[in-house]
């Protein structure tokens, strides 16, 4: 196995596909001479030529449009927002559009489109550039909304996505383009999507989490050892579906949750999933679920203020031992 | 029609004086028919009927509650519709908004399955999930049938963009009101078919009013092809939107541009609609007067292309009455189809959503509807 | 006092606030000449003038943009958006301007504006007419977001709106603007925001909703009685910032809960208040909470798939019974 | 500029054959000065040079990480700033994007209040909340630094509202870049400015590349100045934005319309930024060669200014570089005071979120926050 980075992994997904499959298309700001703004798209133009990799004007609505006309007359296009944040300027699209278009056609035109670009903080980029997106589109039936944690998952997921014949909502991570890096297999896999995964099995408290987060729970596990605490970390890795029957599963062994994410904490997917549990197994919790999340403000650009506002290990570590009524 | 001759066609729209006069220089010879044969002429006058008499069918069994939501009516227009899809091939592709239902028809649809559609029941073109405002056939390359005014044009770029990336030499036909050319989808979407030269026909049909808004109170244009001129690439005109022929002829040339050059065009049609903006829209309305509606009806885009036909000796008095009794027949029996139609089946709730399924254990968060279980 | 629709008291409520202060304008599409898509600025062109009642171009992310600016500058702009479906088109202007604009600008610029109208589905008006906006909205620090649903908490929240010095979103019921119809009173009031309100009182079980669920759950409520089923329903008014508070206070006294909402189900309104309920009560709670929502599907246009698809009155009784383990 | 004016200025931008080369047909007489005393041509010099090494300093602390997030500089594009800001009055207002430095320092912020802001602390001009891309002073109607390409022209459309809505004879100054012109946010406001004849003077800095992306790459248009020709009631133009001069003539005829007619004003002015696209871009870039760098560098706002000013007897080489050091110590003390000012409070951190304060049970959220209690 290769060790890769989130970035090569993406790539790399990229790559394989577009030699598969000769309907698959990138449009986006910056994606074939610059070759991505975060370099995803790295080497793709001069593999594949501008059709196939296409630099788009600052349009968010616009191209993303002609990416849900292109995948109705047959193409699989994938859309790449420089940031998800500017993809709140396309969101129409993605919704009343990629979403319903094979609902409102009576199954006719369905959209195999994958909407993908980074999401989340990175460092010190404010209020209009620190957003988490996934609850906006989570909210939408229609969509399918993905936020891998690692390198291969990435891969596999953003394979698995660009197969899809329905719209994916494709969350990367900003941050951790460069600093993850895990095993990637050699040979062709995909992972599926709607399944979550157990990336630590532990007995005495269950973390679901996706993307950046996953990290955080995993080092809050690491650190909890040594308090005896037995941390199980369940990465959702997709968001929409989501992975009910897995959540259920591990708090129905653990008997405690922590719910953790990096967004903003009203109506995100940690409320949705702390409704999962308690429907399902509520019973089985010994204590309230705890929540981890970002704080309720705009992000603020002061580097104190920042780290403030970003859930991190210890924030997951204390919410731990909340459940555990260990602090 | 060429650049130059886009050019020619200057008379404003608030300057018209004669509602739905022939464009000046338009350069057609009234009797030459653009080479069509008196059947084929006879076709394109029979396709207006029908799609006038289907809409007052729809009007009527609105009124009386077979149909819900919005039903936004053509009347008025069929000389852009007819005019402009007719001359399409099966395989190029229209992309529409709201006021569909008559597009829909001159693109192949039968009435009954756009009327069932309108009833929302399982034999409806849409399957009763998309109702009046979103009509689609995907064997027809009748692509909906759109809501949000300004979204589809996006959608219909990026069919253009398909084609030329399949290096095929089909033309994305794309219908839209007045009030779109204020939209910023409308100026990304002009701006990328420009751009990458994608065979796209823009056709707005500019019958003066944006539900109750005058173009004019709130366009900073004169004329509202004027919009083109920001976009290098893209042939701009606007043509009488009440005569069935210059339409065609417009779009024949816009479609023999979009094949051969691949070049985009857009053309604004203007016209009139008789109705109010939809049905909860009393007839005249408020932002118009009696006089303007009654000075646009007689123009009447099937009276003078009939009294053309006539003074031409392509069709008599008989005929006329025979295509009017048929087309009355098919507006009845698509009525009665859409009545006899199912209700489409509840268990089609889920089956849209994703077409590889809704997952089961979402499916136990509506456990307590008992009613679905 | 006099009895009002739901739609004429938000036409006093406009007017009263536009003849108190002259830095009120209007802008949206139809609002003038038309008096309002749906009627709601009826007459105000005509006793205020075109530049405080202002027809805009169909361009919603233009004119909400043109509406901060103005704010900023020191009006006070209501942004009517036909409906709320469009309003996504403009969603980037709410989001990224008005709710950050303020701590973005280290409290320099607030932004005194309103945002509305209609949301919900009405009667088969198909999936791109028919949404609730609540969570999109809720999820964002910075936005106020509120849903009434009496005549009398229309006007006393509208006015409350238009005197905040920030953003917010006012979402009105389509459907019930005719429909609903309730004393208001004669004299001058205002409605607090972020505070909910038990619109009736009960013993055994909560139901906390806002909007056109009040008035299910009300009928729910009425229909319960005869089941010997005591219900307290709990209006939230304010959906951001959320009347924590009240809820977890009912629910202490009812040991049980129901959460009803319009929308679709997933990271919605309802789920944020299940997890402050289980997080804050959840010693007090007798059973898991239930929700009442909209089902998870793009809307049918068919009558009978749309009604299947809208939660109504049986709804909360039978997610009543299932709290009361008496179903 | 009067509109007659404005059309004799047709060189297109890629035709232009030495960067920045004086506006054909800009009217102007090298030696005039637009009337200007020595002194004020002095202090737009100084202004120009404050910029500069200002943003010099910023690049240098940048690389020793005192700066965070995305920082993009100025440098080249003085004569823009400089020149369009200078014949504003204080009560007029400016609305700008994220390459925000050195029209803040232009409008009188001071460059210790933006220096601070770049190190994000309580000192900065939106006391550490905002950074590079987001300078607010309300004392001075600065009115922001804004993220989201195009979506800050919708802003100042309500801003000329306001003054119209008022009565008043301001005008609201608009910055943005050459890729703004393909969304639809552009097309929006120029259509709302020009249709209720708002005082915006929308000032478009076309340095020729959005990040990578060459202009003409993208804009299906000859001359971004066209894009203002779909508008009826907008003055369009283009001026030599190398020419500190010529943009300041452009901007004080706009302000002018603006005052009187009420009418809003497009002005392309063609210019360069001679760093990337932000810190984290390379200086050259892939996208463009070092060759056309050179070549812009060549016809430097500050150098061809300065000579022109000497040239004139205005300016002498000792006043030069007593300017030039005084910018240089300005630059330096403003990096001390924002290294001397303190972080930011942690109390603040819910103090902005809403303006009467942020309720206490939504706080209980995030009660496991120890830190926070
Ligand atoms: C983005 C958006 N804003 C508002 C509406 C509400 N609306 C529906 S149709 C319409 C008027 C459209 O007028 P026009 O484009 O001239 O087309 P016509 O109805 O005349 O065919 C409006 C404002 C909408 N559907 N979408
Ligand atoms: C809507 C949106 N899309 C993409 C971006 C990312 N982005 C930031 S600056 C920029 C290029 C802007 O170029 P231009 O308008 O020419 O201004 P310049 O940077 O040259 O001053 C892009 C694509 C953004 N901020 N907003
Ligand atoms: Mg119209
Ligand atoms: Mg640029």
């Amino acid at each position: 196995m290769a060790v890769l980075t989130y970035r090569e992994a993406l790539n790399d997904a990229l790559r394989e596909e577009m030699e598969r499959d000769d309907s698959i298309f990138i449009i986006g700001e910056e994606v074939g001479e610059y070759d991505g703004a975060y370099k995803v798209t790295k080497g793709l133009l001069e593999q594949f030529g501008e059709w196939r990799v296409r630099d788009a004007p600052i349009a968010e609505l616009g191209f993303a449009g002609l990416g849900v006309g292109a995948a109705m007359a047959g193409l699989r296009p994938i859309v790449e927002f420089m940031t998800w944040n500017f993809a709140l300027l396309a969101i129409d699209e993605v919704v009343n559009a990629a979403a319903k278009m094979f609902q409102m056609s009576g199954g006719q035109y369905n959209v195999p489109i994958v909407f993908r670009g980074p999401g989340g903080a990175a460092l010190q980029l404010a209020a209009q550039h620190s957003q988490s997106p996934e609850p906006w589109y989570s909210y939408v039936p229609g969509l399918k909304v993905i936020a891998p944690a690692t390198a291969k998952d990435a891969k596999g997921l953003l394979k698995s996505a660009v197969r899809d014949n329905d719209p994916v909502v494709f969350i990367e991570s900003e941050i951790m383009y460069n600093l993850v890096r895990d095993e990637v297999p050699e040979e062709e896999y995909v992972t599926p999507i709607g399944k979550a995964e157990v990336k630590r099995e532990g007995s005495d408290v269950t973390v679901v989490c996706h993307s950046k987060m996953v990290h955080q729970a995993l080092a809050a596990a690491r650190a909890l050892e040594k308090e005896d605490i037995d941390v199980e970390v369940l990465d959702l890795r997709t968001v929409r579906p989501l992975d009910v029957d897995a959540v259920v599963a591990s708090v129905k062994k653990t008997n405690r949750a922590v719910v953790a994410e990096e967004g903003w904490p009203m109506c995100n997917v940690g409320a949705q999933v702390v409704d999962d549990i308690q429907r399902e197994a509520f019973d089985s919790l010994d204590a309230p679920v705890a929540r981890v999340n970002g704080l309720d403000v705009p992000m603020p650009y002061a580097k104190n203020l920042e780290k403030l506002v970003t859930p991190n290990a210890d924030h997951v570590a204390a919410a731990v031992r909340h459940v555990c009524y260990a602090d | 029609m060429s650049a130059a001759n886009a050019d020619r066609s200057t008379a404003t729209v608030s300057d018209a004086p004669a509602a739905g006069a022939p464009a000046e220089g338009s350069g057609r010879d009234p009797d030459a028919f653009l080479g069509l044969s008196k059947e084929e002429c006879v076709e394109l006058l029979r396709e207006m009927i029908i799609e006038r008499r289907f809409e007052e069918k729809a009007a009527e069994v609105y009124q009386v509650g077979k149909i819900g939501g919005f039903c936004h009516l053509y009347i008025g227009q069929e000389a852009v519709s007819a005019g402009s899809i007719s001359p399409l091939r099966d395989d190029d592709y229209v992309v529409t908004a709201y006021r569909d239902h008559a597009q829909a028809i001159a693109r192949g649809m039968t009435p009954n399955a756009v009327m069932a559609e309108l009833y929302g029941r399982a034999d409806g073109c849409s399957k009763g999930f998309g109702g009046s405002m979103h009509m689609f056939d995907k064997t027809l390359n009748f692509m909906g049938g759109h809501g949000i005014v300004g979204s589809h044009l996006p959608l219909a770029v990026g069919v253009g963009y398909t084609i030329r990336y399949r290096g095929g030499d089909q033309v994305c036909l794309c219908f839209f009101g007045d009030s779109v050319v204020n939209i910023g989808a409308f100026h990304e979407s002009m701006n990328m078919a420009a751009r990458w030269k994608l065979p796209v026909i823009f056709l707005l049909e500019n019958n003066r009013y944006g539900m109750g808004t005058d173009f004019r109170r709130v366009a900073a244009v004169k004329e509202l092809k004027d919009r083109g001129r920001a976009y290098d690439g893209l042939t701009s005109l606007d043509v009488d939107g009440m005569d069935v022929l210059a339409v065609r002829q417009a779009v024949e040339e816009a479609i023999e541009r979009g094949r051969n050059e691949k070049t985009p065009s857009f053309i604004e049609a203007r016209c009139f609609r008789y109705m109010g903006h939809s049905m909860a829209d009393p007839m005249h309305g408020t932002y118009r007067t009696r006089e303007e509606v009654e000075k646009w009806r007689s123009d009447d885009p099937i009276l003078s292309f009939t009294r053309q036909l006539m003074d031409a000796g392509r069709l008599t008095e008989e005929e006329y009455q025979a295509i009017d009794r048929e087309a009355k027949e098919i507006a009845e029996e698509s009525a009665a189809f859409a009545d006899r139609s199912p209700f489409p089946d509840s268990d089609a709730l889920y089956r849209y959503v994703y077409s590889d399924g809704y997952p089961d254990d979402m499916r136990r968060r509506d456990a307590w509807r008992k009613e679905l279980r």
